[in-house]
């Protein structure tokens, strides 16, 4: 059938990795498929696009869009109101879009302390840039102005910029996950399934991680925090138990316990179980309810063994908790 | 440094229901006096105490949370608020993480009978923050914010 | 043991015993003192009575000159008087900032400053009890004062009302009572032993003071005190020297000599009493002191200690106290 | 001042005024009138008025009374009261309060004690002018202007007291002297209360 | 959830709210401000609590179809019950009721009206949000074990023990000492009428010993509690007494015989002996003694069993060991007394070293005919009969040196003991009070009495008393000098006795036993009632009640009646068999645990089982109690609790912070 009779498919990045991109080439033969059953009008990872096509379009003409990546600057909110209102269905695709992902770890420093980190001189990680030279939003040359998107003072999850349909998380997905979800909506333009309800989760799982985990599990009392590199855990039993931080307890299912299975803990892609609202609060309560003591200063010295809680408990979830950055990045200029 | 002394803190309190909720009760039934910048909240048990109350409290735009229960070892469920004792102490280091001060959170123990205690630490904790400043998280916390300008000014008034 | 001293003006010259003897055993027991350079009067009970403020920053200069000694902020005072004036002023200031503010505002225009709780005030008799203690006393005993009956007069401002610490108790102190025991003396139950020796009163009214006193050397006298041993120049000064006056006022006839513990404690350590400033008193301690080596009078002849009669009841013990 | 007393609008009492000018919280409006002070007060059986009745005459603001007893200046600071009182009242700082408070307003003129306060400036005039005080001068120079007869009496104590060394002739001055006058000096200016 | 509708009332409490917090305002703005948040309805009125208040409840329900209801007044712990009920009876579940205490933490507490009326708006937005999540619950019914648990066996406690097991249930009674029977079995007589102490004590004591349905254990205490209202497990630890009691006859040859004298600080105050086996007293219950092992010879040194030769029925047995007993009771009565102020922390009193002063419990024993003289009041000598004695009242009471609180009985005890004193010596006696309090039936006429036998009474607390002569007369005398405060004068005045009246405090153990039993003491440690006023003898704690001077000090008259009240308590308890607890509880939504375990050590009740076949967690509503922790420790959410539910919570918070209200049109 011919190419603009099948229904639209668009796939963007925001602040993302590119990750979210090779675990839909992952999915291997079912590109095939979306090729087969879509019309690809938008990718610009795959295919060259220009915004002005897509600004170009009917609004809502395009049936699926996943949105992978979180929204840190002007372009990055520019393209998701814009695929928003060319779409009929948005999916915030992956960890970035759904939460803001390791991206959003960025919201712990303000926009200041981040260019420092990048640009500056002296306590920049690896630039050699001795006049200091800063990116200018406006910049004149001979030639004519240039401007670049705006870097906004902290990443948002793309739904708090716009309504988004449905979320689809993991950093990365699971392909198989994606092969699920690709086949759904072909099952739905078929009339062979209906949608999920708006705003659910698809391509994972309700309950967390350690549903799917193998480990063998027990009641659990904490003495001291241990870091994997620091010990050989034993490979049979629970890694929490072992007084490694596994996120795994907090992380919805979907992945395979994949990370627990290799020996690894589970660092919490997948994001919040069903209905809970701030993930690090729950791993955070979680972890300090099991510790084994009652005297405060033991307390104290026992989580000396959890030197970054933030980093550790909101690794994937900053952005879209309940602080959401730190008060450096909030109370940055914007 | 003017409106440092304008400044009224807003500050939620957690208590539970057989201690610190009734040393809060027995500080009214015995009038003692204590500024009016403290909301109070019963629990059952400051062992119900979701780390998520306490940042959905600074996110929805209060300067201070205040935690309290039974002193350690009279817990009225026997041991629970030693798990409190154990949660405040991660999630205060992970707030100061997050730029929180010293002082925007505090756990108080007090016991049914101590009226007069509870009153002396919700006093000392308002002026602590007093001097501490704003916190303003939910004007800039828009990711959950349910709060509009408009609201910010009808706030003031009330 | 280091600490900073300050005298008062009575040691200079009136208790100026005190201070020899102070400074004699001080050595011994391994005391070092470190004299506030150019301290000034601590205005006794008088100043606050005229002008609170100008009272407060007189002792506060004290305290302000002490802070720059190298005593880790050990201050201590012999004169039970410049001792409480010294421990209450530091006290206060250290709760009330206003006060602490308005003191410190005077004390700027001498450039002197002082922070608040930075010192510590100590009366000599706490330093010997609590520091040099018990123990070390005794084994430093060549003479014991056998024989002869103390009766142990703290008087007033060492134990009340206690600012910075209480540290005996207010109303039937024992320190200097088991210092004396140390000593190897017979230290008399001496009811009065926290009694008022009048202060300034013989300035005031003499009648007044004058049955004050007259109370104390009684009771001392009923007791069969050989010697009141005292830890204050003002009240040193009233029984010794107001003794002839109390006689000539009520025709009694008391001739109780009146020392400083510190003087004792040299006897008994050996110091020649010349090197004690004794012989300073007005009441002559020489006939007293010459009864050391006397034995003890026997618990029976004792009045106050009769045997009981077989039907006597119990007699609580003080042990439950603490 | 820490004095927690009357935060109330009404005009301070004559109370109100002996609480906010004695240091500390000196709880002198909680007196249950149980006269712990009063018995246990060496001189109490010479004062025209026992301090519980003292306090109560301050809280029915009978000033003149109070201001012209010689209560305050019978005070020999032994801080037995102090100490006893079941309601923690600073009995002796009260005591000091009334007398500063009977100076500034020349009321001891009247009591009969009328002597007792020269002898509290005598002393101080040494202190002031010297930084020490200086019994024998103490002595004479009060004792010839208010109590010549005590002088006489007293003459027998002085000389034995000279004989053994226990009394200047000369009174010694403190090299500090004028950084002192200073900073009392400017204490005066601080108002002279608390 | 269904549209709310809710009603807000906001009550005047008179002029405790009213007085400070403008009522009619807040009412006003939660008219109009959360009308957006589902509130139809808002009033103010004088008090809530009426029930004219409550009807005005009913009547808003039904007329405005109301499904929710905010009530602003006091501490839920005070009136949530009656407004519960006002909704159910306008046939509404009563827990869609919401309480919010604007007097206990607002305008009592508060004195800037303005700020107190905002504090009141937020208070109330908070309950609103609040109300909008909660659920219609039904109450738990647990059952309730007949047998009750009576700790302490002084008065209060026989009292107690007498009501219950009259009434045909079946008591447990805990005494610590060998005997019950506790102060007022030291007693010689009792004030006002006088009569004497054993006589009207000594019945109730054989009744309790010999009651069917008691069952007694002295020389014995508490050593663990477990459970709740309804159904607890108590350990009881009794100590050997090295006698048999099935045996002994208590013919006390054992006592008679036993060399080994020992002073009785327990029953006889210090003030008399006894023997290393001993009954404290000839009218003890039980009478059979027991055998103190620290002072007994054979314990210490191995030798002697004097006792155990001449026992006749062979009663002793040195080989007796302690047991622990653990017993079932639905409910807990607490009544374990006082101990007396200890008279040596006054040393200017000079207790324990003037021989002549004694303590108002020496005294009593000085005074009973079955005491160490035989009643006669005498010296310690023993023989000399005192000429003049001063009371001295409140001995560590009101004073701030020591005990706040006024002890409420010294003053009638010491009217009692000038009567006995005048009675027995005809001395002169003299009381030193700082005010006579004698607020009871005939207390006052007590009073009187005593005045017409010619005591003196000096008003004046004591300042000292001391042996110091000071002048003719005073000599070999106690000096007890005073101000009389009524004449302005210090007066000394010479006795030959002196009678402390010491106070009363918490036993030393009293936080202990509170710990143990999950109560709250005072910081004196007087346990803390339900409510001062009206629910002074239960405590916060349900199933466990407390009487006689453990809740504060106080008379016989009003130990008993707290006796009887706590028993009256109890039997309407079980009479109901069951009784409904709220319904507080957690519950694990299983699809969505992941079995990680993290709960299932969070509850001290064990009421988190996992099945490991399900790998799922689970929580038995019959065991779990409600306080939340595991709802707060479960990293997946998959916990929720009812009542404090994180909706009910988050809501409150934002309503307190007012994040609820919309905007208005700019």
């Amino acid at each position: 059938m011919s190419a603009n009779s099948k229904p639209k498919f668009a796939m963007y990045w925001g602040a993302s990795c590119g990750g979210c991109e090779v675990a839909v080439l992952n999915t291997h033969e079912k590109i095939l498929d979306i090729d087969a059953n879509f019309d690809v009008v938008f990718w610009p990872v795959a295919m060259d696009a220009k915004y002005k096509d897509v600004e170009a379009m009917e609004d809502e003409s395009i049936l699926v869009t996943f949105y992978n990546g979180g929204i840190r600057t002007s372009e990055n909110e520019h393209l998701a109101k814009l695929l928003r209102r060319k779409s009929k269905i948005l999916v915030a695709f992956g960890s970035c879009a759904s939460e803001g992902c390791i991206p959003g770890l960025a919201n712990l420093y303000s926009k200041n302390e981040l260019f420092n980190t990048v640009y500056a001189q002296r306590d920049g990680c690896s630039t050699v840039n001795p006049e200091n030279i800063r990116p200018q939003q406006n910049w004149d040359a001979p030639e004519g102005s240039i401007q670049i998107p705006e870097f906004y003072s902290i990443l948002r999850p793309i739904n708090q910029v716009v309504d988004v349909d449905y979320y689809l998380p993991g950093c990365p997905p699971e392909s198989e996950r994606i092969a699920e979800v690709v086949d759904l909506v072909i099952q739905v333009i078929r009339g062979e399934a209906a949608l999920p309800p708006k705003g659910s989760v698809i391509g994972a799982g309700a309950s967390t991680v350690c549903d799917e985990c193998k480990r063998s599990r027990n009641v659990k009392t904490i003495k001291k925090f241990v870091r994997i590199q620091d010990f050989m855990p034993d490979p049979s039993m629970c890694l929490l138990e072992q007084g490694i931080v596994c996120n795994g307890p907090a992380t919805r299912s979907g992945c395979g316990a994949l990370c627990p299975s290799a020996g690894a803990v589970c660092i919490g892609c997948y994001g919040v179980a069903e209905g809970v609202i701030d993930y690090g609060a729950r791993m955070l309560s979680a972890v300090s309810s099991v510790i084994d003591s009652r005297n405060e200063k033991e307390i104290e010295k026992i989580i000396e063994g959890i030197p970054d809680p933030a980093g550790m408990f909101y690794r994937f979830s900053l952005a879209s908790s309940l602080l959401g950055a730190s008060k450096s990045a909030w109370h940055d200029k914007e | 440094m003017e409106e440092q002394q304008q400044f009224e803190p807003k500050i939620i309190g957690f208590t539970c229901n057989w201690c610190s909720y009734r040393a809060a009760d027995l500080a009214g039934i015995s009038r003692t006096k204590y500024p009016p910048n403290v909301r109070l909240i019963r629990l059952m048990c400051s062992g119900r105490l979701d780390p998520t109350f306490v940042f959905k409290a600074f996110s929805s735009g209060a300067d201070g949370v205040l935690i309290s229960g039974c002193h350690p070892g009279d817990c009225h469920y026997v041991d629970q608020n030693y798990k409190t004792m154990r949660r405040f102490a991660l999630m205060e280091k992970m707030l100061v993480q997050m730029g929180f001060e010293q002082g925007r959170i505090k756990l108080v123990w007090a016991s049914a009978g101590e009226g007069l205690q509870f009153a002396e630490a919700v006093t000392g904790m308002v002026e602590t923050v007093r001097k501490l400043g704003p916190l303003d998280w939910h004007i800039r916390g828009q990711s959950n914010g349910h709060l509009t300008k408009e609201l910010l000014l009808k706030e003031d008034v009330v | 043991m280091k600490y900073g001293y300050y005298p008062g003006c009575s040691l200079e010259r009136n208790a100026a015993a005190y201070n020899v003897s102070t400074m004699a055993i001080a050595e011994p027991l391994g005391i070092e003192f470190n004299e506030i350079d150019d301290w000034n009067c601590c205005g006794a009970t008088e100043y606050t009575s005229i002008d609170l403020l100008a009272a407060y920053a007189l002792i506060a200069r004290n305290l302000a000159l002490a802070e720059q000694l190298p005593d880790n902020g050990k201050l201590v005072a012999p004169c039970s008087a410049c001792f409480l004036n010294l421990t209450k002023v530091a006290h206060q200031l250290e709760e009330e900032e206003t006060l602490a503010d308005k003191v410190n505002l005077a004390l700027a225009e001498g450039k002197l400053h002082y922070t608040p709780g930075s010192i510590q005030v100590y009366h000599l008799l706490e330093v010997i009890f609590n520091d040099v203690g018990l123990d070390n006393l005794a084994k430093k005993v060549v003479k014991p004062l056998k024989g002869l009956r103390i009766a142990p007069y703290y008087g007033c401002m060492i134990v009340r009302p206690g600012y910075q610490r209480t540290f005996d108790n207010p109303e039937h102190p024992t320190s200097l009572d088991s210092i004396m025991n140390a000593l190897g003396a017979f230290v008399v139950d001496f009811p009065m032993k926290a009694n008022c020796c009048g202060g300034h009163m013989t300035q005031i009214s003499q009648p007044v003071a004058l049955e004050m006193l007259r109370r104390l050397l009684k009771n001392a006298a009923d007791y069969r005190a050989d010697i009141i041993v005292t830890l204050c120049p003002m009240c040193q000064l009233n029984l010794d020297a107001y003794q002839e006056n109390v006689n000539a006022y009520f025709k009694t006839d008391y001739h109780i000599p009146t020392l400083y513990f510190t003087q004792l404690i040299g006897i008994a350590m050996g110091i020649p009493a010349e090197q004690l400033g004794i012989g300073k008193e007005l009441v002559d301690a020489r006939p007293a002191l010459a009864k050391i080596g006397i034995e003890v009078p026997s618990e029976e002849s004792v009045p106050e200690k009769k045997k009981h009669p077989k039907e006597s009841l119990p007699m609580p013990t003080m042990s439950k106290e603490d | 001042m820490s004095s927690t007393h009357n935060t109330s609008p009404r005009a301070p009492t004559f109370m109100d005024e002996v609480i906010n000018h004695t240091p500390g919280d000196n709880r002198l409006a909680n007196c249950i009138q149980c006269g712990t002070c009063g018995g246990s007060c060496p001189s109490g059986a010479d004062m025209e008025h026992t301090p519980r009745a003292l306090f109560q005459m301050i809280k029915g603001g009978f000033r003149e009374m109070v201001l012209r007893s010689n209560t305050p200046w019978y005070c020999v600071s032994c801080y037995y009261c102090t100490s006893r009182c079941p309601q923690n009242i600073h009995i002796t700082d009260v005591m000091y309060t009334l007398k500063r408070m009977a100076l500034k307003e020349g009321y001891y003129r009247e009591s009969s004690a009328s002597e007792a306060p020269a002898f509290s400036s005598t002393f101080i005039d040494y202190v002031e002018n010297y930084g020490r005080s200086f019994e024998l001068g103490l002595a004479t120079r009060y004792l010839l202007r208010y109590n010549p007869m005590g002088m006489v009496q007293m003459a027998g104590m002085g000389m034995g007291m000279l004989r053994r060394g226990r009394m200047d002739l000369i009174p010694t001055r403190i090299k500090g002297i004028n950084q002192l006058k200073a900073i009392l000096g400017k204490a005066k200016t601080l108002g002279g209360e608390v | 959830m269904i549209e709310p509708r809710i009603g807000v009332y906001v009550c005047h409490c008179g002029t405790n709210i009213a007085g400070v917090v403008d009522v009619a305002e807040v009412s006003k703005w939660a008219s109009e401000h959360l009308k957006g948040r589902g509130v139809v309805i808002s009033r103010d009125y004088k008090f809530m609590c009426s029930s004219l208040g409550q009807e005005l409840i009913e009547k808003d329900i039904k007329e405005y179809r109301l499904n929710r209801v905010v009530v602003a007044a006091c501490s839920p712990h005070l009136h949530e019950a009656t407004f519960r009920t006002a909704t159910k009876s306008a046939g509404l579940n009563p827990y869609l009721t919401e309480m919010v205490s604007i007097r206990e933490q607002d305008s009592w507490v508060h004195t800037d009206k303005i700020a107190a009326t905002n504090k009141a708006k937020a208070m109330i937005s908070g309950g609103v949000e609040r109300v909008r999540y909660h659920e219609p619950l039904e109450p738990l019914h647990v059952p309730i074990h007949p047998a009750t648990l009576v700790v302490g066996g002084g008065i209060a406690g026989i009292q107690a023990v007498l009501e219950l097991a009259d009434a045909g249930q079946k008591v447990y009674l805990v005494e610590r000492e060998p005997s019950i029977g506790g102060h007022m079995a030291q007693f010689d007589k009792t004030f006002p009428t006088l009569d004497c102490s054993a006589c009207i004590l000594t019945p109730k004591m054989v009744s309790v010993g010999k009651h069917p349905n008691v069952e007694l254990f002295t020389w014995s205490e508490v050593t663990n509690v477990e459970g709740y209202v309804g159904n607890f497990t108590v350990n009881i630890h009794k100590k050997a007494r090295f006698v048999k009691e099935d045996i002994c006859t208590g013919c006390s040859i054992c006592q008679e015989k036993c060399p080994k004298k020992v002073i009785d600080d327990v029953f006889e105050a210090g003030l008399g002996y006894r023997k290393a086996v001993y009954t404290p007293f000839a009218q003890a219950i039980p009478n059979y003694p027991v055998i103190d092992k620290e002072n007994c010879t054979y314990f210490q040194k191995g030798t002697c069993r004097a006792c155990e030769k001449l026992c006749p029925t062979k009663a002793i047995d040195f080989t007796q060991e302690d047991q622990d007993i653990s017993i079932q009771v639905g409910n807990i009565i607490l009544a374990t007394g006082y101990d007396l102020f200890d008279s040596r922390r006054i040393p200017q009193y000079g207790y324990a070293r003037l021989a002549n002063v004694f303590t108002s419990l020496e005294f009593e024993r000085l005074s009973n005919s079955a005491g160490p003289t035989g009643g006669k009041v005498v010296l310690r000598d023993g023989v000399t009969e005192p000429k003049t004695v001063g009371i001295v009242h409140c001995v560590g009471s009101r004073d701030k040196n020591y005990n706040n609180y006024c002890s409420a009985i010294c003053c009638m005890q010491s009217l009692k003991f000038a009567h006995l004193v005048e009675e027995r010596t005809g001395a002169e006696v003299y009381n030193f009070y700082i005010d006579i309090r004698t607020p009871a039936k005939d207390y006052d006429e007590f009073y009187q009495r005593v005045l017409e036998e010619g005591t003196i009474f000096i008003r004046g607390k004591v300042a000292e008393v001391t042996d110091a002569a000071r002048m003719a007369g005073e000599e070999g005398k106690i000096i007890i000098q005073v101000e009389d405060t009524l004449m302005g004068k210090q007066r000394r005045i010479p006795v030959d006795m002196v009678i402390l009246s010491a106070g009363l405090e918490p036993r030393r153990d009293a936080k202990a036993v509170a710990k143990l039993f999950g109560i709250s003491c005072s910081s004196a440690g007087w346990v803390i009632e339900k409510h001062p006023k009206l629910d002074p003898i239960a405590t916060m704690t349900d199933g466990i009640f407390i009487a006689g001077c453990m809740q504060g000090p106080k008379d016989i008259p009003a130990s008993v009646a707290q006796g009887a009240a706590a028993a009256a308590r109890v039997l309407g308890r079980i009479q109901q068999k069951e009784i409904a607890l709220e319904p507080i509880r957690a519950t694990v939504n299983e699809t969505q645990c992941s079995g990680c375990r993290i709960c299932n050590n969070m509850c001290p009740y064990n009421a988190i089982l996992f099945h490991e076949d399900r790998a799922v967690s689970e929580v038995n509503p019959a065991l779990c109690q409600g306080c939340g922790t595991c709802i707060a420790a479960c990293p997946a959410g998959a916990i929720s609790g009812t009542g404090f539910s994180n909706e009910q919570v988050m809501a409150q918070i934002e309503g307190l912070l007012l994040l609820n209200l919309e905007a208005e049109p700019a």
